[in-house]
């Protein structure tokens, strides 16, 4: 992958390293070792200050996990609207636990906190897409859509 | 003299020399755990192994010989004194950094000396001995080096401590509480570690001055300015007293005081005390009662000889008696809001203060009591730095003092004190020297003879308790030739406190004693019955020595300690 | 101005004073663990928090600028609870093992734990159980011991611009780590050793070899040999007890023998040697039209910085070894050819003020002798340590002579130990040899002090030659990227890693300002002008060991022990 | 039955948010003109005038804030408008962006025009990918149109850090730090963004002064309670019946929005807690129900309004629970840069778990108290400040909920 390439649009931009490293985990959802010295070459920062980025955002992972994000929120609303049984709930459709990867690198599931649709408590977004108010049932079809 | 060779370095020293003293000579500090300057070769740490003819031997117990050839540093020595550190190390907690001995520890500077990286550790958590107000013993710090032994048994001849079964403890593992022990803590001064330490009380000083309701007020003992000093890295007996005053209300106090006062009422009222036992034939001798180490040994080693003590409390517990009563009273405070704290020299204070019986004024007279060396953690807690301060003056009706008053802090102070009045008041003439250096000075016991215009009186002077039990036998047996006795309970007398900071050597005590001498020596006024807010104290409240009030507020009684 | 009020004290002070400031000049002490007095303020230990009068907040004395009329307590009962729950807290998480800490009776924590009287701490106790980094020769990390201060990374990032340490991760889980969370070694770090004199604690410390050199001396086939670099008699006095400077040489050569060198020499030796071979090669340079600005070579965290970050300037380094390597390349074949020894009994040990010394003596290619050319390398620390072990009372040691051959030394070497030395004692011999004359004036004092770069032109009877000086590699950085880009107007450049040259070196006692450099650095000059020869051509074992064995500088003996080669470090992630 | 007040949301559901034209036709942009026609310090007075506080959460007099940057003197200028709404049960400014993105970027312009700043920025969390695209859409049409002028906006994206919805960790996070906050002072108002004159306001701040300065600051200072005038919008969370998003007068109290406009307890329980101002904010009883959400009242009651999260618990909820969840957050958001706060949260949480868990005593709860005493007076940023609030103010109005649970 040209890390630069994808960075390139943003190589201007005053600060603009974490659009970039957006942009590189939009392709591949997790941020390289590689990916990061290209990061600190285009933006001339050391490589320590584009890892210190790098880890310091719940957004950006510097290890390898799935295409598609699941992330699922905790915080106290959803956590009083049932969130430990979503969890429980996708936990078992993918056969995996939070923090991990599915084997087929389809799915990473991950807390996430407040996402701010609140007013559909409990909510998941998967790829930064909401969905709100989920419960055990609906969960297969959510996932279907990335299949 | 014999000549011997350390580390390739001639040296002729005297026959009776150790091999670590002709090191010393010869430029090289061994280093060791158990050694004390001023104690007995102990030869339990092993650490100052060195090579002598190529065998390692321990530099305390050898002592030199001809053609001695010694070696005190190679690999081999290195590793037999690291081998033998961390034999003690294994079982010693790793908590420096909550230890009250944190930086002012043998054990740790000497780890740090030797260089100790690693070392096999098997923690013997043993509980931390809590039964007396004053001292508290970690056993699981302890190092076996028996220091504070020797001390208690040899120096102080309370026998509190034993070694049994290799195990440096308290007599048949009882708790400390339930010993003999009279709480002196100069096992605290001997231990090396942090395993005697006093019982430490700041955080209840800093819940009192974070209460807005409480008014903080403070005495402090005559002993302790010239030691504090040491506290804060100054020279002993360095610090000015109104400099120290300024420290103390930056550490919060809200009226500062002076235990001074009380020494010299004490004086007036042990003084007249005594001329009325001359005059009606009242118990002789008469001991004085400050010390509380003191009475607590003859409560339990005497306790038929308690009609010899003066009835007057110490001068701490006067104190506190009339501040919550007379001071509350002029200065308008509500005494039941009045948290009254003493800086005392001495751990056995804190237990005084604990009495039952002490609370006259009808609250605890003292509410807690602080030692030099917590006053020290204080100041550098708050990171006062006295150079910094202007000097301020002590708080009224309670705050002035004598020179009689400040040399109660040294061995010999208060029988000095009490002559100088007692002088006057009975030959009704001015003192032409009002030194009286025969009862100066640390030696053990001090004597000396008086004479008050034809009548003589036969003095003596005892410091340490094992001083104190020759003269006590003396007065069982009937054969005390002396009128008046006076006792500390620590050596050198209260500037040797087992509150006063670490190390307190000899040497140091020593030191402290030439401070307080000093001290008094600059003062204008030199004998207690010439401070005059003692005599507002007797024509505003008291109105005499010895009456009634006096004896409320002033006066106590003694039982005997059944252990 | 402000007028302030501190614990009831009042002072006045510039306007934009930190309560941190106007403490210091009212005499009131507050602690501290993140402030550092040459570095940015950080603010984040907080342990200096104060109470400002009508603040609800308590601020940080490092960072709170005052006000006119503030009213400031320092140790009120808020201040005192705050300041002890912020220790507790940094403490429970702390490996409680100060028995055996390097910086046991040397550490900010420690004293802070013992300021705050901290006894039983309500905290669970803790320790992250992170792997000791020892992937360096150089440098010991314990991260386990880390406080979060961030005060390494500075003096990384912004002292030396090495930027090899950085931050990792956020909130309880941050941790200061090596570039992308690797080892040291696969770092840019060039083990100077800055990193260690910056640790409140023991979280950088360098690797402790004492344990090797005592079973060199305790193994009888050995013969111990020892070098002292110029810049450690200045300091060793500090970790003894006694001032900057106070310890005199030959006491110092007696302590040595001591704790069981057999044979002690002197760097200063080898100093004075380079600047034959340097200057000489300079001067061909000059003449043949040679790659310009030269470099000097002594430093090898320098060394490391040019491998790792020019590459490109490689040949404009001087080919010269720096005095250690040269050193112990000569103790293995001359020294031992003229005391008649087996130089495969030889153990070379160097003391030396540099962490990067312990790296450059095992570089693979450093064995020109045919051994090991430097067996062991300590610091001035391990030295002190070694020192106290063997509890030596320098006040009552009798002083001793350098062992011959290779212990004499002039005052040119002497200098080698401050920023700047290196170029002075050149020019002192460069002078010379070019105009013939006698130097009327040795001193050349615009290479002196601590200021950040330092530049002057010298005429050689009408060669104008322009130098510059840099101490710190941030300053080092300035002067390099002038020469790649082409538009450095020097001839000659003298570069030492660490800020005051090698009396800040990272093997020094632990040195927290550059107050105490600067202490050195007057040290070091004053060695200079109380001795009786200052210059290295001078120095008779050096015109002795051309005589006898090199022949001439740069002759071929010289090419093969002296004189070396670079390579540039390919490290991935700079 | 108190009423909504609709000002920041006025355009609400009645515009299309992608047609600027829409906003246009009702009144947009004429603020902007209006204070164009002003000069700088007569805009900033009529914004002092209003009372306007920051919504964010530290509720600071906008008006004397864009003095502060007015003031100072420099070359260059940013206005920063704070979307990095990161408190959980908080969703206004999602609201507000996605229903009406032209109010924001005219409230930015007329503060760039009145401080002398000719760029903004948006910070949006990184949780509002579309809300970006969104925002982006807006200020294209906005650039065509050419209303904005010479004021420029760009929208910066975040990346799941709480601590960024921190003025000056924000400002780190758009230079492409790491989001950790810095010392004050200097304030962003003197030395912000890339060490310039910064002013960093939250969207419903900004989004109310095109109001202010088309109908005036005395009409503004004259809505709601005194001390902090003009409408607060409101996310309803928690065990309400309607879980909605309101604007409401600042002088309405907690009752009247959970039992007017949210409907009561959900499923016909009764109340037991609200928490108020999203995570960081007090837990607030019964007995303080009648208290006003305005700044100084909610302040004078030990609380805060905060970001005007509403999170009601009703009498089934285990507070202790709920406040564990709550000492994970900051555990987890956290910077970690200053000392009480980096392992003050971590022992919060694992105290509050030690609880939660059955196996806690009363000298792990006095120890939270201490802590958290310690942490609200001594950390770097407001986070570490905020963090205990939870703690403090359930021990203090929820006792029982916790003794139930000591060992």
């Amino acid at each position: 992958m040209d890390y630069k390439e994808i960075m390139a649009p943003y190589q201007d931009l005053p600060g603009g390293i974490i659009e970039a490293f957006h942009a590189i985990q939009k392709e591949q959802s997790y941020l390289t070792e590689d990916a990061i010295i290209a990061a600190a070459e285009l933006f001339e920062i050391p490589v320590k200050d584009a890892y210190g980025v790098a880890t310091f955002y719940s957004y950006f992972s510097v290890n390898s996990r799935g295409r598609n994000v699941i992330r699922i929120c905790e915080s106290a609303p959803c956590h009083i609207a049932g969130a430990n049984e979503v969890i429980a709930a996708l936990e078992k459709e993918l056969g995996i636990k939070m923090g991990e990867s599915t084997p087929d690198g389809k799915f990473a599931l991950e807390f996430a906190e407040c996402v701010g649709q609140c007013q559909a408590t409990p909510v998941i977004t998967i790829n930064g897409k909401p969905y709100g108010d989920v419960n055990a049932e609906k969960i297969p079809a959510i996932l279907a859509e990335y299949e | 003299m014999i000549s011997v060779i350390v580390n390739g370095i001639n040296v002729t020293v005297p026959g009776s020399y150790t091999v670590m003293q002709a090191a010393a000579l010869a430029g090289f500090e061994i280093p060791s755990l158990c050694n004390h300057p001023d104690l007995q070769v102990q030869d339990r740490c092993k650490i100052c192994v060195v090579d002598i003819n190529g065998e390692l031997k321990t530099a305390c117990t050898e002592t030199v010989a001809p053609g001695m050839i010694v070696k005190t540093f190679t690999p081999r020595v290195l590793e037999e004194k690291r081998k033998n550190l961390k034999q003690i190390l294994r079982v010693h907690p790793q908590d420096c950094l909550q230890c009250a001995r944190n930086q002012n520890c043998e054990l740790q500077a000497l780890s740090a000396t030797l260089g100790i990286r690693s070392f096999e550790h098997k923690l013997l958590q043993l509980p931390r001995d809590t039964s007396t107000p004053s001292l508290i013993r970690d056993q699981s710090k302890c190092i076996l080096c028996g220091r504070c032994v020797e001390v208690c048994n040899d120096i102080q001849t309370v026998g509190a401590l034993e070694i049994k079964d290799g195990i440096v403890g308290t007599v048949d593992y009882r708790p400390l509480g339930e010993t003999k022990c009279v709480m002196c803590g100069q096992c605290a001064l001997a231990c090396p570690v942090g395993a005697i330490i006093e019982n430490e009380e700041i955080d209840k000083f800093l819940a009192a001055v974070a209460d807005p309701d409480t008014v903080v007020v403070t005495q402090i003992a005559p002993a302790v300015r010239v030691a504090v000093a040491e506290e804060v890295g100054m020279r002993t007996g360095s610090l000015d007293m109104l400099q120290f005053v300024a420290g103390l209300r930056q550490l919060g106090f809200d009226y500062v005081f002076h235990t001074n006062f009380t020494a010299d009422l004490t004086i007036l009222e042990e003084g007249n005390e005594l001329l009325k036992r001359l005059k009606e034939g009242g118990v002789l001798p008469m001991l004085t009662s400050c010390s509380p180490g003191w009475i607590n040994f003859i409560e339990t080693f005497y306790p038929e000889q308690l009609d010899h003590l003066s009835t007057c409390k110490s001068p701490q517990q006067m104190f506190g008696s009339l501040v919550k009563t007379y001071w509350a009273e002029k200065q308008g405070v509500d005494p039941a809001k009045i948290y009254s704290v003493s800086i005392m020299p001495c751990t056995a204070k804190k237990y005084e203060a604990a009495r039952p019986e002490m609370n006259d004024s009808g609250y605890r007279d003292v509410d807690l009591v602080l030692t030099t060396r917590e006053v020290g953690k204080l100041l550098r807690m708050c990171g006062i730095r006295f150079k910094q301060l202007e000097p301020s003056n002590f708080d009224s009706l309670m705050g002035a003092y004598t020179g009689a008053g400040v040399i109660f802090g040294a061995s010999g102070g208060v029988m000095e004190a009490a002559l100088r009045t007692v002088y006057e008041v009975v030959t009704g003439k001015a003192l032409a020297d009002v030194n009286f250096t025969m009862v100066r000075g640390i030696q053990g016991i001090k004597e000396a003879e008086v004479d008050l215009d034809g009548t003589v009186v036969k003095v003596a002077v005892a410091n340490s308790l094992g001083s104190a039990r020759q003269l006590m036998e003396q007065v069982k047996a009937g054969t005390s030739p002396y009128h008046f006795i006076e006792v500390m309970c620590c050596p050198g007398g209260c500037i040797g406190g087992g509150g006063q900071p670490i190390p307190s050597t000899v040497a140091d005590r020593t030191r402290r004693i030439n401070a307080i001498y000093e001290e008094d020596a600059r003062l204008p006024l030199r004998k207690s019955h010439d401070n005059p807010e003692v005599k507002l104290l007797y024509d505003d409240f008291l109105q005499e020595p010895l009456g009634e009030k006096s004896h409320k507020l002033l006066h106590t009684h003694y039982t005997p300690k059944n252990q | 101005m402000a007028n302030v009020i501190i614990d009831g004290i009042q002072v006045s002070v510039p306007d934009g004073s930190t309560i941190l400031k106007a403490a210091q000049v009212a005499g009131v002490h507050i602690p501290t663990l993140c402030y550092h007095p040459d570095q940015a303020v950080k603010a984040n230990c907080r342990i200096c928090v104060c109470e400002v009068e009508g603040q609800r907040l308590l601020q940080a004395a490092c960072s709170q600028p005052v006000w006119d009329g503030m009213e400031i307590k320092t140790h009120s009962p808020r201040v005192l609870e705050a300041r002890k729950t912020i220790l507790e807290l940094i403490l429970a998480h702390h490996p409680q093992d100060c028995l055996n800490c390097i910086r046991n009776q040397n550490c900010e924590l420690q004293d802070l734990a013992n300021e705050y009287a901290i006894r039983d701490n309500p905290f669970e106790q803790m320790v992250r159980g992170l792997p000791q980094d020892r992937s360096t020769p150089s440098i010991v990390r314990d991260p386990d011991k880390c406080i979060l201060c961030r005060r390494c990374i500075e003096a990384c990032s912004v002292f030396q611009s090495v930027d090899a340490l950085g931050l990792e991760n956020r909130g309880c889980q941050a941790m200061v780590v090596p570039s992308l969370g690797k080892d040291l070694l696969d770092s840019p770090c060039v083990m100077c050793g800055q990193c260690i004199h910056a640790c409140p604690v023991g979280a950088i410390a360098e690797n402790e070899q004492i344990d090797e050199f005592l079973a060199a001396v305790n193994d009888p086939d050995k013969i111990v040999v020892t070098q002292i670099a110029p810049a450690v008699r200045a300091a060793i006095g500090e970790e003894v007890g006694l001032k900057t400077g106070a310890m005199d040489m030959n006491v110092f050569v007696a302590g040595l023998r001591q704790v069981g060198f057999d044979y002690v020499l002197h760097t200063n030796f080898t100093a004075d040697l380079t600047i034959l071979e340097e200057g000489n090669e300079l001067l061909q340079r000059l003449k043949e039209g040679g790659k310009l600005p030269m470099f000097t070579s002594c430093s090898p965290g320098w060394i490391n910085f040019c491998e790792t970050y020019y590459p490109d300037l490689l040949d404009n380094l001087s080919t010269c070894k720096s005095p250690q390597q040269m050193f112990g390349a000569l103790v293995k074949t001359y020294w031992a050819e003229k005391m008649g020894v087996d130089p495969s009994k030889i153990y070379s040990v160097s003391i030396m003020p540099c962490t990067a010394k312990k790296f450059e003596a095992s570089r693979p290619e450093m064995n020109d002798s045919g051994y090991r050319d430097v067996d062991l390398v300590l610091t001035t620390r391990e030295v002190g340590r070694l020192f106290r072990m063997a509890g030596i009372d320098f006040s009552r040691l009798a002083p001793s002579n350098f062992d011959s051959w290779m212990g004499a030394y002039t005052g040119a070497a002497v200098i080698f130990g401050a920023t700047g030395g290196v170029m002075e004692a050149a020019l002192r011999t460069v002078y010379e040899v070019v105009t013939g004359k006698t130097l009327e004036d040795v001193n050349f004092t615009f290479a002196r002090g601590m200021e950040g770069i330092k530049e002057a032109e010298i005429d050689l009877d009408g060669t104008v030659v322009k130098v510059a000086i840099g101490h710190g590699l941030a300053n080092a950085r300035k002067l390099m990227e002038q020469v790649r880009a082409g538009e450095s107007p020097y001839h000659f450049i003298e570069i030492m890693a660490c800020p005051g040259g090698c009396i800040g070196g990272g093997g020094q006692p632990i040195t927290k300002s550059n107050a105490k450099r600067a202490e050195r650095i007057q040290a070091i000059y004053e060695e200079d002008a109380g001795l009786p020869l200052r210059k290295s051509h001078d120095n008779p074992e050096v015109k002795a060991i051309y005589a006898d064995f090199l022949t001439e500088p740069l002759g071929d003996k010289s090419h093969e022990l002296l004189h070396t080669h670079y390579t540039p470090k390919n490290k991935k992630f700079l | 039955m108190a009423e909504e007040m609709r000002v920041v949301l006025r355009n609400y559901g009645k515009i299309d948010p992608l047609k600027i034209e829409d906003y246009i036709n009702a009144g947009g942009y004429q603020a902007l003109e209006k204070a164009r026609s002003m000069s700088q310090t007569d805009v900033i007075e009529e914004v002092r005038k209003s009372g306007l506080r920051g919504r964010g959460g530290a509720g600071f007099n906008a008006g004397q804030k864009w003095n502060f940057a007015f003031q100072a003197q420099a070359d260059q200028k940013y206005v920063i408008c704070n979307a990095d709404e990161g408190e959980p049960g908080t969703y206004k400014d999602r609201t507000i962006m996605q229903g009406d993105p032209h109010s924001v970027l005219e409230g930015m312009a007329i503060c760039g025009y009145a401080i002398g700043a000719s760029k903004g920025y948006i910070y949006c969390r990184g949780e509002y990918p579309y809300v970006v695209d969104l925002l982006n859409q807006a200020i294209d049409q906005a650039r065509e149109k050419g209303v904005l002028g010479d004021f420029d906006i760009e929208v910066r994206m975040g990346a799941g850090a709480y601590v960024c919805g921190e003025e000056t960790a924000l400002i780190e996070s758009i230079e492409g730090h790491r989001g950790e906050p810095r010392f004050k002072p200097p304030y962003p108002p003197v030395s912000g963004l890339w060490g310039k004159p910064t002013i960093v306001n939250n969207v419903e701040t900004l989004a109310s002064v095109p109001v202010i300065l088309e109908k005036g600051g005395d009409w503004y200072a004259g809505l709601g309670a005194a001390s902090y005038p003009g409408t607060k919008v409101l996310t309803l969370t928690g065990d309400v019946v309607n879980k909605t998003v309101i604007e409401v007068p600042t002088n309405t109290t907690i009752c009247e929005v959970i039992y007017d406009f949210g409907g009561g307890i959900a499923g016909g329980k009764a109340f037991k807690a609200v928490q108020i101002g999203g995570t960081s904010g007090a837990f607030i009883p019964e007995s303080l129900l009648d208290t006003q959400i305005d700044f100084d009242s909610m302040s004078a009651a030990g609380a805060s309004l905060g970001s005007g999260a509403v999170l009601v618990m009703d009498e089934t909820r285990d507070i202790v629970d709920v406040v564990c969840r709550i000492a994970k957050f900051f555990e987890h958001e956290s910077c970690g840069k200053c000392a009480p706060c980096r392992e003050g949260t971590m022992r919060l949480h694992k105290l509050m778990n030690k609880l939660n868990a059955g196996e806690g005593s009363a000298a792990d709860i006095a120890l939270l108290n201490k802590l958290g005493r310690v942490m609200s007076v001594a950390c770097l940023c407001g986070l570490g400040q905020a963090a205990p609030s939870p703690v403090l103010t359930t021990i203090k109005h929820f006792q029982p909920d916790y003794n139930a649970k000591l060992q």
